[in-house]
């Protein structure tokens, strides 16, 4: 097997595992379905491939740049329909990624739909891998503080939520914006890899593609999200020998995985040391009978 | 929790890896095979092919990858390359997505040690390879991607990237020449898609040089990728009432917009790039796209392309398309490089290309060193006449 | 002292009245009871109180301070918590989560400290684990702190929803059909419950509830509703005694 | 002034097929409230089974078109079983049924690039092409039989809801499912039948789609588009489903012809964002308050 090319779909895996893990956090934890995440990529990408070659940036200021700016146009978005209920919530995320295409497409100072070759190569594995590394660590963090247990509320059951005090729409709208953020910092990472930028990059097939690794992984994982990118991820490229039936082998797995195991590869666990050591024990006394939880664990 | 997400992303590494590995073999028998499959592994050069498989392109792609193996199987009966070397194609889908086409270009050149890459069929997807191909020093020959900045960025040429058509500009430069020259057309409008980069180009430079001759655009009217009803803007051309309708656009397209213009009347002339020809613009508006005009990169009536059309023909019972003709200048230009070159080797070939002058069948390849352009090359003007694409002449613009 | 006031309390549903007219007040530090036959706007009510529905004329006034039409997360923050009638836990996950999840309030550390968890951080976020241990200590769900709230029996599921409304130290305790599907014994269990965590946690009680004994039990004063309107209020005594609450309502249930 | 009445036709007509392709999505939202994404693949399907019916197959054309509803109709069925009803009988979220939804989808989609192949198939003319010419506004004879057939089916769709046994069961179901099956309707079957409809409109959009355009494994792009305009209506509607779709058409041409065509889906869009700010549930749709 060709190192140069691994480490091509590894990088891959992991530009994705990082809008992936925002969406986790959004679609996992907060239980809100989008469908223009590619367009918050698209929007950082677009931005830190501006400041590194229109202000002269370095790649790290540039890409937090980018984050940035998706956090906040995601503000805006959260703003006006964070109050709708679930399918109307999805159809007005769908919109607006379809909008920052369309919007894309014509803005000639960025090459439009024919694109914007040239962006410094800047992403390697090294610098996905360590991103991605803080992404989570910040990641866990939220979730198991009081801020990610408020989310989970949310996700549950939002009638409830309110009842005990946490606001709902404030909470929707800071997983809407870290999620953004995440997708803006992983556009940013995907546009100094490739160093070409097109708006046919970051299509509704994209944000789909996303969900998919979410749920995959399982909802409420974020070892589960680590798992779906790079398996889902590297599956295509396994699968290339098939080249036309890989997608229908894709879309059917997607079906069978939501009617038997629709709690995904991690079924809500997270795969840490001691949940593996949890593991071992129980099954080493299989008689003793079943802990219902194993440790940091959440089901769904 | 550091050192837990550590092992975690290990474990992945770790499993990904086995997976990969794992899987690794299948995929190079898949590899389409042309020809000399008895010959041992030394006696082969592996050539990787590009392209859209799926999607609505998929009909070119399709064809250039069967044309490129009939070619190969072709040479290979007669005694191969380099005196005695078979060649052997290798293709994958790029499904026209630049992300794919990354993931493929690495593939080919890491995993399959191609010497040399032909294709893509896009430009969205030739551009970002360019990296790629310098890493591993292996050239690829671009068939119909259009935009100049495949080859040349910011006034450099890039090294490993050529092709064998010509550039948008160019064709947009032919289109209202012709026009505005030869049919005299002063009013024209124009219906593009706004999401595609062929379309965008090739409206960019048919409106420069059709205003710069003295033409006006009447209008100017856009669609989005995957609509099927262009009547809206079908509606507003007609009040401008144009002499030409120009279309850069694809036959998918161009065969609806046809058939929508003629129901509401539009009764204009039409007139588009090298996106329009194929057999499926006839079956699914033979009628309405009656004396269209188009820029193309060959004349199919040429004495000297019958013999490759029926070569096509008997083997896969269908019309070469036009993408054929290029993929097999491509393979001419490959063919050559390798000759001339005298080895197999990627980088030697890369040198060879650079000097190439051979004559294929869209015509004269002569490619430029600054450029990585076939330089000075004619496009040959069709006009569809019953179910025909009855050549006009040959034209050629000046780029200033 | 009232506690809470409710003062020409009207909601309609398009051209229905669910609640007309109605004035209220809740005494402090008391047990208050609220019933009525079915549809006569109890639950309204509460909903009402606790902001989920948006009052449509009236005025809701919670410790001197008028809340009506504020958010309900708003209104809880100030001190109102209640249960509802079909049970909302958060199903899925733990006893423990559910009441560590409602801790929420007792802890102010912002959303950066989270991130790179602050010692004050690290602090707060133990002393809401002592807190839900305790309540959960409290009302005898310790040793099933681990259990998935969905699959606990119904009565310990009611007591875990009171147990998540504690974690906001409320000060008024809004219970809906608390009883519903008890037996006997476990709504006598209830009633000593009740009593206890009103003392224990220094709080006002309002119950809506069908069991004329556990209201008429525990209750210090009690507002009848029929159809919307405020039928009677009064001591359990008055009420009982009361010929129109014979006639319209327990004449009727018996 | 013509064109303006002529655009005004283009957008009927581009509306009449957004609405029969929306009343499927609203439909099966009624019930299970749950956006049925495999809804575009099915009419895809529809499309190239009226296709196959009328050449290879050879069948007149009214029978083509009945045939090809009909084995749509069996389609959605089978979907329902498969991918659907595991996940009813475990009640699992809504988000579930909306993935298994888009994995079919993308199943649909792909198996048939990957048998048919990628490439268009064009429909023998039924209709003749040439339009009817009211001064210099003209009428697609295609988009006239499109929008007296959407009518006639949804006047029967309609009809059939409000006037049959099943059609009070659906209503009663898309009210209150759990209820209902107390009160001893078969909701299962409600489901079945409702799928089936859903299905049986797909056919019918299909095959009209097809005539009128073209046959390809992506016509899913044209039916989100539909969603949307479900969405705008007031998702779990049937005259919101239709109202919406013709506005959408209407707004969508009006757009393109009098104010940008470049940016005519981002008007579009800014324009459904503000109905659903300030109607959250869309034109027509439902409106529960969440009961506590």
């Amino acid at each position: 097997m060709d190192l140069n090319y691994i480490t091509g779909i590894l990088t891959l895996a992991g530009i994705n595992l990082m809008a992936v893990l925002g969406l986790s956090l959004l679609t996992g934890f907060t239980g809100m379905f989008s469908f223009g995440h590619a367009g918050f990529m698209a929007i950082g990408g677009y931005t830190s491939a501006m400041m590194t070659v229109k202000f002269g940036l370095p790649f790290i200021p540039a890409l937090l740049i980018g984050g940035l700016v998706a956090a906040l146009v995601s503000s805006v978005i959260g703003k006006l329909t964070l109050n709708l209920k679930g399918d109307y919530f999805c159809i007005a995320t769908l919109g607006f990624g379809e909008a920052i295409r369309l919007i894309l497409d014509n803005v000639q100072y960025f090459g439009g739909a024919r694109g914007w070759p040239g962006i410094p190569h800047h992403t390697n594995l090294l610098n996905v891998v360590i991103i991605n590394i803080v992404a989570i660590f910040i990641l866990a963090n939220i979730v198991r503080s009081k801020h990610g247990r408020n989310m989970i509320a949310v996700r549950e059951e939002e009638l409830a939520s309110q009842i005990v005090g946490i606001n709902v729409f404030r909470y929707k709208l800071i997983s809407l914006m870290i999620s953004a953020a995440y997708a803006g910092i992983a556009g940013g990472l995907m546009a100094h890899y490739m160093t070409f930028l097109q708006p046919k990059m970051f299509s509704l097939t994209k944000s789909t593609e996303l969900t998919i690794i979410v749920i995959f992984g399982g909802l409420g994982s974020i070892s589960g999200s680590v798992l779906g990118a790079l398996v889902l991820t590297s599956l295509p490229e396994i699968l290339r020998a098939f080249s036309n039936w890989r997608l229908v082998i894709y879309g059917l797995a997607v079906v069978i995985i939501m009617i038997t195991r629709p709690s995904g590869l991690m079924g809500g666990y997270e795969l840490t040391p001691s949940s593996m050591k949890t593991l071992y024990t129980r099954m080493k006394n299989k008689n003793k009978g079943l802990p219902n939880q194993m440790e940091g664990g959440k089901t769904i | 929790m550091f050192k837990k997400t550590l092992a975690l992303l290990l474990v992945s590494l770790m499993i990904v890896t086995l997976a990969l590995s794992g899987c690794s073999k299948p995929a190079t028998e898949t590899g389409s095979q042309a020809g000399g499959a008895d010959a041992s592994a030394g006696d082969v050069i592996k050539v990787g092919w590009m392209g859209s498989l799926t999607g609505d392109q998929a009909v070119w792609g399709q064809c250039e990858l069967d044309t490129i193996k009939m070619l190969f199987e072709e040479i290979n009966a007669k005694g191969g390359v380099l005196g005695g070397k078979k060649l052997e194609v290798i293709g994958y889908d790029t499904k026209g997505d630049p992300q794919e086409a990354v993931n493929v270009a690495k593939r080919l050149t890491g995993q399959d040690k191609v010497v040399a890459i032909l294709g893509p069929n896009a430009s969205g997807s030739a551009i970002p390879i360019a990296p790629v191909l310098e890493e591993a020093k292996v050239p690829d020959i671009a068939t119909v991607a259009t935009n100049p900045k495949v080859t040349v960025l910011d006034g450099k040429v890039k090294p490993y990237n050529f092709r064998v058509c010509f550039i948008d500009p160019y064709q947009g430069a032919v289109a209202a020449g012709y026009g505005y020259d030869v049919l005299g057309f002063r009013k024209a409008a124009i219906l593009y898609d706004v999401a595609d980069d062929y379309s965008q180009g090739l409206t960019e430079f048919f409106e420069e040089f059709f205003t710069t001759k003295g033409g006006t655009i009447v209008a100017k009217e856009a669609f989005k990728f995957g609509d099927v009803d262009f009547r809206p803007q079908l509606s507003k051309i007609k009040d401008a009432n144009p002499e030409v309708l120009f279309l850069p656009v694809f036959f998918k397209e161009a065969a609806l917009i046809a058939n929508q213009a003629r129901e509401l009347g539009i009764t204009a002339p039409l007139m588009g790039g090298d996106g329009l020809p194929s057999e499926q613009l006839f079956t699914m508006a033979k009628d309405a796209v009656q004396g269209t005009y188009i820029v193309n990169h060959v004349d199919y009536d040429d004495p000297e392309v019958q013999d490759l059309k029926s070569r096509y023909k008997n083997k896969y019972g269908k019309e070469l398309e036009l993408n054929g003709y290029l993929a097999h200048d491509a393979v001419v230009l490959l063919v050559d490089a390798i000759e001339r070159a005298g080895s197999a080797d990627s980088v030697k070939i890369t040198e060879a290309l650079e000097t190439a002058d051979v004559k294929g069948v869209t015509g004269r390849i002569k490619i430029g060193k600054d450029t990585h352009n076939p330089e000075g090359k004619e496009a040959a003007i069709v006009k569809i006449e019953g179910d025909k694409y009855v050549f006009q002449q040959k034209y050629s613009a000046k780029l200033d | 002292m009232n506690i809470l006031e409710l003062k020409n309390l009207t909601k309609t549903f398009g051209g229905l009245t669910a609640v007309g007219n109605v004035d209220f007040e809740v005494p402090n530090d008391g047990i208050s009871g609220l019933i009525g036959p079915n549809g006569a706007g109890k639950t309204t009510i509460f909903n009402l109180i606790t902001g989920v529905y948006k009052v449509t004329d009236g005025r809701i006034i919670f410790k001197g301070k008028d809340i009506t039409n504020m958010d309900p997360y708003k209104i809880a923050g100030s001190g109102i918590t209640r249960t509802f009638q079909n049970i909302r836990l958060f199903k899925k996950l733990t006893v423990y989560e559910n009441v560590l999840t409602a801790c929420h309030a007792n802890a102010n550390y912002g959303l950066f400290e989270a991130v790179v968890r602050t010692p004050k951080c690290r602090k707060q976020e133990k002393e809401l684990e002592e807190k839900a241990n305790d309540l959960l200590d409290i009302m005898g769900l310790y040793d099933r702190r681990d259990l998935i709230a969905n699959n606990l029996p119904y009565g310990l599921q009611r007591r875990l929803e009171i147990a998540r409304a504690l974690a906001l130290n409320p000060e008024l305790l809004l219970l809906d059909e608390p009883a519903a599907g008890m037996n006997p014994d476990e709504t006598v269990q209830l009633m000593t419950l009740i009593a206890d965590i009103r003392s224990k946690f220094n709080l006002s009680v309002l119950i809506i509830d069908h069991h004329m004994d556990l209201i008429m039990g525990i209750c210090e004063k009690i507002m009848v509703l029929n159809f919307g309107c405020k039928l009677a209020e009064g001591t359990p005594q008055e009420i009982q005694n009361n010929p129109k609450v014979i006639e319209a309502y327990l004449g009727v249930e018996g | 002034m013509s064109q303006l009445l002529q655009q005004l036709i283009n957008g009927l007509s581009i509306g009449s097929v957004y609405a029969l392709m929306a009343v499927g999505y609203s439909l099966v939202y009624s019930i299970m409230n749950f956006s049925n994404f495999a809804h575009g693949g099915v009419i895809m399907l529809g499309a190239y089974f009226g296709y196959y019916y009328l050449t290879s197959v050879g069948l007149p054309f009214p029978i083509a078109f009945i045939a090809s509803a009909l084995t749509t109709c069996v389609l959605a069925v089978i979907i329902e079983r498969g991918a659907y009803k595991p996940l009813r009988e475990r009640k699992a979220p809504f988000l579930y049924f909306i993935i298994s939804a888009m994995g079919t989808s993308i199943f649909l989609e792909n198996i048939v690039i990957a048998t048919i192949g990628p490439t268009f198939r064009t429909y023998p003319e039924v209709l003749s092409r040439t339009p009817i010419q009211l001064g210099s506004v003209s009428i697609g004879r295609l988009d006239l039989a499109m929008f007296i057939i959407s009518a006639i089916c949804l006047a029967l769709l309609v009809f059939f809801i409000d006037h049959t046994k099943m059609g009070k069961a659906i209503q009663a179901t898309a009210y209150n499912i759990k209820a209902s099956a107390l009160m001893g309707i078969n909701t299962d079957l409600v489901i079945i039948v409702v799928f089936a409809l859903g299905g049986f409109f797909a056919g019918i959009a299909g095959v009209l789609f097809g005539m009128k355009y073209t046959v390809y494994p992506q016509i899913g792009v044209i039916t989100n588009k539909s969603f949307i305009a479900a969405v705008f209506g007031g998702l779990g509607s049937l005259p919101g489903a239709v109202i919406g779709s013709i506005l959408l058409g209407v707004i969508e041409t009006i757009t393109s012809g009098y104010l940008s065509s470049q940016y005519r889906d981002l008007i579009a869009f800014v324009l459904l964002i503000a109905v659903l700010v300030f109607r959250p549930r869309g034109l027509m749709g439902k409106v529960t308050e969440d009961k506590a």
